[in-house]
């Protein structure tokens, strides 16, 4: 973990509504693992005090890419943001996702909004493709699949207005491959998107006792643990509950850890 | 002429330079250590602990409003034993002075915790957290009613020998009787000032925004209010004031410093960049050599008015 | 489904909307009338009036800080006589009721003016502004002190049959208390909040920034505030509430609303944009349609919590 | 008085560390009188409750000229305004110079800092030249020297560090002419520069039954009477003193009318 000035090298639609941000950061850059974050102070937000995370979609050659939506103030501002300007980077943060699958198991990557850019660079990452099945409202809102493709990956879409794959939720397909057998093999769960489908396929998975790796969205303050706001709770051995941080000690948590009465969407 | 000097020895304590972190902001050490020197801090200030552990607040716990923060945290911390075998350890490694917020729900709480750290070593002060709401009393604030207020300082005192230092609740508009009340009752020092009571709402779902529905306020949004309580504090009394709210450079110190602060705190700061307590203090050393002060006891409560 | 209605009736007043201007950000009248139709207002809000001109506080009366004004005007207004002479023919053109803000420095002189501005034609109802230190007793402030605080609404009360709206002081942290010794007091309806005291100071010169040294903080920076002071006072009365404080958009004004005002004032968001009060309505009446209410009073107090 | 979006036609630097900012402001621009100012709106100043107040240097043709140096933060962020970029103003504000100098009268302005700017408007508006004395630093603060002498104007220019013109202070090259008889005319006073230029000008003014014209510089809150921030002493005709407010009532008054013990500098 370390703040870094990076420069900007290219900033552009990306299409689905979100942007891409190429960093100039050969600090951070080497030292990042798939599902870690960077949590990145807003150029001329003078009325902010927080930064703003956001995962990591491509980390190699000291840049790193960022795949982000304007949905507020900050990620608006964000969109201005000019090649040649430096941005400030802390990072990279939390811990990501394993990349030692048992033998024998099968990576399934499900995903919604910005979730496809987070699993993007474990897809690069882990040693043999695997699935990866992505939902959102309509076409528009499905990043990604041709860059999961060209890895080899097998991608299925859902939009919930049919506009590309099937229609409905993300879990039409998922659930049709499961009751095929997963094609005799074991699946292993990597999650990013809103806490309902991370709760969803967390569900599937401890079912019949599989593991699904979880990537949570909160709201952050520090970033590095320091704040408390984003905590998640987590099952402790006596039955209750405690809470960890997401940003330090996630933001991915396996499904078993997660104490699931309470992980409320964040508005 | 040579470096001005930013060396001050508050309630006791022989800290470098008067920029300490502000309690909660900064975590119980480990947090921050990767980025920052814990060394070059004039205070570790750590978060709010009790006697035992507590949960805290639900989430969300913080909103960011214009120019400022709401934090409803709750005062989560892993109680007085939790502190002092996982952090109190490591935050000794480095060489700085250690202060410890400490809070309850009872005065008998405020005495459990105070006496429990008062036994360990490597501790250089207390400092009294008196926002929180009175269980036993109603939800009588310890820190906006002068008898409260009055026996928690005298019940802490009691036990331990440490520094003491109340940290005024910015809800007490008759900030110069309290600070006055801390000093007859044996406080060493004052900290001004925690975060000021507020709430923000979202206006789609008309659910506060966050889960203990109001929450304090923090960061540039407050400064103004700060330094008015340092400085109505500071004519009031001799014990010396860290001041903080809102403090993200050295000019916004030396605010505090004029007002009559001996020293400050960096709070919200820290989450945009970790490095503000350590640029704050470079930033005043600057600062007193162009206005060839030789010490930065020489600025405080300089206000010309 | 026809429009939302926005029309109110408060303390007996009807106004077309809920949205006022806060006294001393829009003058009395002339100032901006070039450029907002004055008869659009909920209610148009003087700057304080006493019963004799007074000249205020020396310059420099304002800073800009942080998301936020602090100012230190002092009063300055041309008194009662002049007011009702010079402004109020003037005021009476617009079909819009006038709510004069008044203040005065002993209890004595808020009755005068109360009384003076009662024999007038054409005012709607007097707002008592209470932040002034009354100079007979001390300086112990009218709105920070229960006693003085219940003595001040009185004495108006016996003069005048016009609607009385105390405005409360935010440094008033018992707020629920004194918004109950109002309403017990006569009150008609309330104003919350004033802005917030505060200073800021130069560091070059180690002068305040204020020639008054301390003034009102307002402004995005205290909205957090307001909005929690509203949402305790609506808690603890009946008669209805204003809420202002860093009021720019329909939606910083729902939050005003949902916490539990009947009305709100626009106030420092006029310097920038002196159309905010007609922006404010005809945000709040989208707001009320994409929300299916019919009429702004159903979006009273309705915080889910 | 209006509200107007003015459109950037032309930004760029103007020498003497001062920017010319080219608005396009068909509504407000032929209504202006020399003196008169306009309040902006300063895009992307978030945390900023104020507007800006600036004099006009130009306005024809539905265009306004300003001049402005980056000395704080509104006029730092006003730098990075671009072309084509929409401005919040309103105006015009304030009450301008007189136009109709008595017969026999010679206009003599006397300038510091943006204030050869804003009585550049008066010279371009009034029937025959006269003479400008200009005052600075160096070399480096003096402006539009150029412009006025363009229209037939005579300028006089002091530096202190004796960089341009003679060395010294503007009351220098002013008292030489005054002393010399001022050629024979009886001149009339036009000033525009910091508050103790005005004071020294309108006592000399006053020492010889002359007029003087001062645009008074206070911060400004609303800009249109209604905050009483600007407010400047005049002589009471009772001896003692009232308030005028800088936005509505001036900026200019002539020095007769200022109550002289208290005009400060604001920092
Ligand atoms: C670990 C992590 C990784 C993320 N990765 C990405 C990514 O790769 N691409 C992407 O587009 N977005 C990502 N997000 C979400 C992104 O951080 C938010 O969209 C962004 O913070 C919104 O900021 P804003 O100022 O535009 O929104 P505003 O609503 O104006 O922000 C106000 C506050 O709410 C917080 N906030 C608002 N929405 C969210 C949200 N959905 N999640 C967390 N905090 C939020 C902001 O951080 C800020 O503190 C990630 C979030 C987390 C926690
Ligand atoms: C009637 C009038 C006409 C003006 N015309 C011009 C002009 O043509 N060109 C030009 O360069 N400047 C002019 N000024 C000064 C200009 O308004 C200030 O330089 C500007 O407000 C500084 O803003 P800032 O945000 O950069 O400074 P900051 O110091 O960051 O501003 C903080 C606050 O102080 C106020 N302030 C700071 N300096 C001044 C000042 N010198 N005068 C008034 N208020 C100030 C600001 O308006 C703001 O409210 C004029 C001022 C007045 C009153
Ligand atoms: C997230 C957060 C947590 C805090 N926790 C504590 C705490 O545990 N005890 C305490 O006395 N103050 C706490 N504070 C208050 C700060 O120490 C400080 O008094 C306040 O934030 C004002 O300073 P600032 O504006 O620089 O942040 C907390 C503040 C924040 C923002
Ligand atoms: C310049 C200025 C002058 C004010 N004068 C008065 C006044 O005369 N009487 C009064 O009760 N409040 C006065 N106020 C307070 C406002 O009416 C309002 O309560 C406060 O500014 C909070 O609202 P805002 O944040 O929308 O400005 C004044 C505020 C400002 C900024
Ligand atoms: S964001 Fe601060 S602890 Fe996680
Ligand atoms: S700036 Fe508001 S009265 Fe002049």
């Amino acid at each position: 973990m370390q703040l870094e000035t990076a420069i900007i090298l290219d900033h552009r639609d990306y299409g689905a509504g979100y942007r891409l941000l190429r960093l100039a950061a050969p600090q951070i850059a080497p030292q990042v693992r798939p599902g870690q974050f960077v949590h990145l102070r807003i150029p001329r937000l003078e009325a902010s005090v927080l930064r703003r995370p956001f995962s990591i979609f491509k980390a190699e050659n000291g840049e790193l890419a960022l795949l982000y939506k304007a949905i507020g103030r900050g990620t608006t501002a964000l969109s201005a943001a000019t090649v040649g300007e430096p941005l400030s980077l802390l990072g990279p943060l939390g811990n990501g996702f394993p990349l030692d699958l048992p033998a024998g198991r099968v990576p399934v990557l499900v995903a919604g909004g910005y979730g496809m850019a987070a699993l993007y660079l474990l897809a690069r990452r882990l040693a043999a493709p695997g699935l990866v099945f992505v939902g959102g409202r309509s076409a528009q809102d499905i990043l990604c699949v041709e860059e999961f493709e060209a890895l080899g990956w097998k991608v299925y879409v859902a939009t919930e207005d049919g506009s590309r794959g099937v229609r409905g939720l993300v879990t039409g397909p998922l659930d049709a491959w499961l009751a095929e057998g997963c094609a005799g093999r074991t699946p292993e769960f990597f999650v990013c998107g809103p806490n309902g489908l991370l709760e969803v396929i967390g569900q599937r998975a401890m079912a019949r006792d599989w593991r699904a790796w979880l990537s949570v969205d909160r709201h952050m303050g520090c970033g590095v643990g320091a704040c408390l706001t984003c905590v998640v709770k987590l099952q402790d051995t006596d039955g209750t509950w405690l809470w960890a941080r997401a940003c330090k000690d996630g933001p991915v948590f396996e499904s078993r850890q997660i104490h699931w009465d309470r992980i409320e969407e964040e508005a | 002429m040579s470096a001005p000097d930013l060396s001050i020895t508050l309630a006791g304590i022989r800290m470098k330079n008067p920029v300490m972190v502000a309690s909660g902001t900064f975590g119980y050490g480990p947090e921050y250590a990767d980025l920052v020197d814990l060394s070059q801090l004039g205070a570790m200030v750590v978060k709010g602990i009790s006697s035992e552990p507590w949960r805290g607040n639900q989430t969300p716990r913080t909103v960011e409003v214009a120019s400022g923060l709401i934090n409803a945290i709750g005062l989560q911390n892993p109680g007085a034993e939790g502190f002092l075998k996982t952090y109190l350890p490591f935050l000794r490694r480095f060489d700085v002075p250690v202060i410890v917020n400490i809070w309850g729900r009872t005065v008998e709480e405020y005495a459990a915790v105070a006496a429990r750290l008062s036994a360990a070593e490597g501790i250089a002060a207390l400092e009294l957290n008196v926002s929180c709401p009175n269980i036993k009393e109603g939800s009588k604030s310890f820190g906006s009613n002068a008898d409260m207020f009055q026996r928690v300082i005298a019940a802490t005192r009691a036990v331990t020998k440490l520094p003491l230092i109340p940290k005024l609740a910015p809800d007490v508009f008759r900030i110069a009787e309290f600070a006055r009340l801390a000093e007859a009752t044996g406080a060493d020092a004052l900290a001004i000032t925690n975060s000021v009571p507020a709430m923000a709402i979202d206006i789609e779902t008309r659910r506060p925004k966050l889960a203990n529905v109001t929450g304090g306020l923090s960061g540039p949004a407050i400064r103004p209010i700060a330094v008015r309580l340092v400085w109505e504090a500071a004519k009031a009394v001799k014990i010396p004031i860290i001041g903080m709210g809102g403090i993200y450079t050295a000019g916004d110190a030396a605010e505090f410093f004029i007002a009559g602060a001996s020293a400050v705190a960096v709070g919200t700061a820290n989450f945009m960049e970790p490095a503000t307590p350590l640029n704050v203090a470079a930033g005043l050393r600057d600062y007193l050599a162009r206005h060839q002060l030789g010490s930065i006891r020489e600025l405080v409560g300089t206000l010309a008015c």
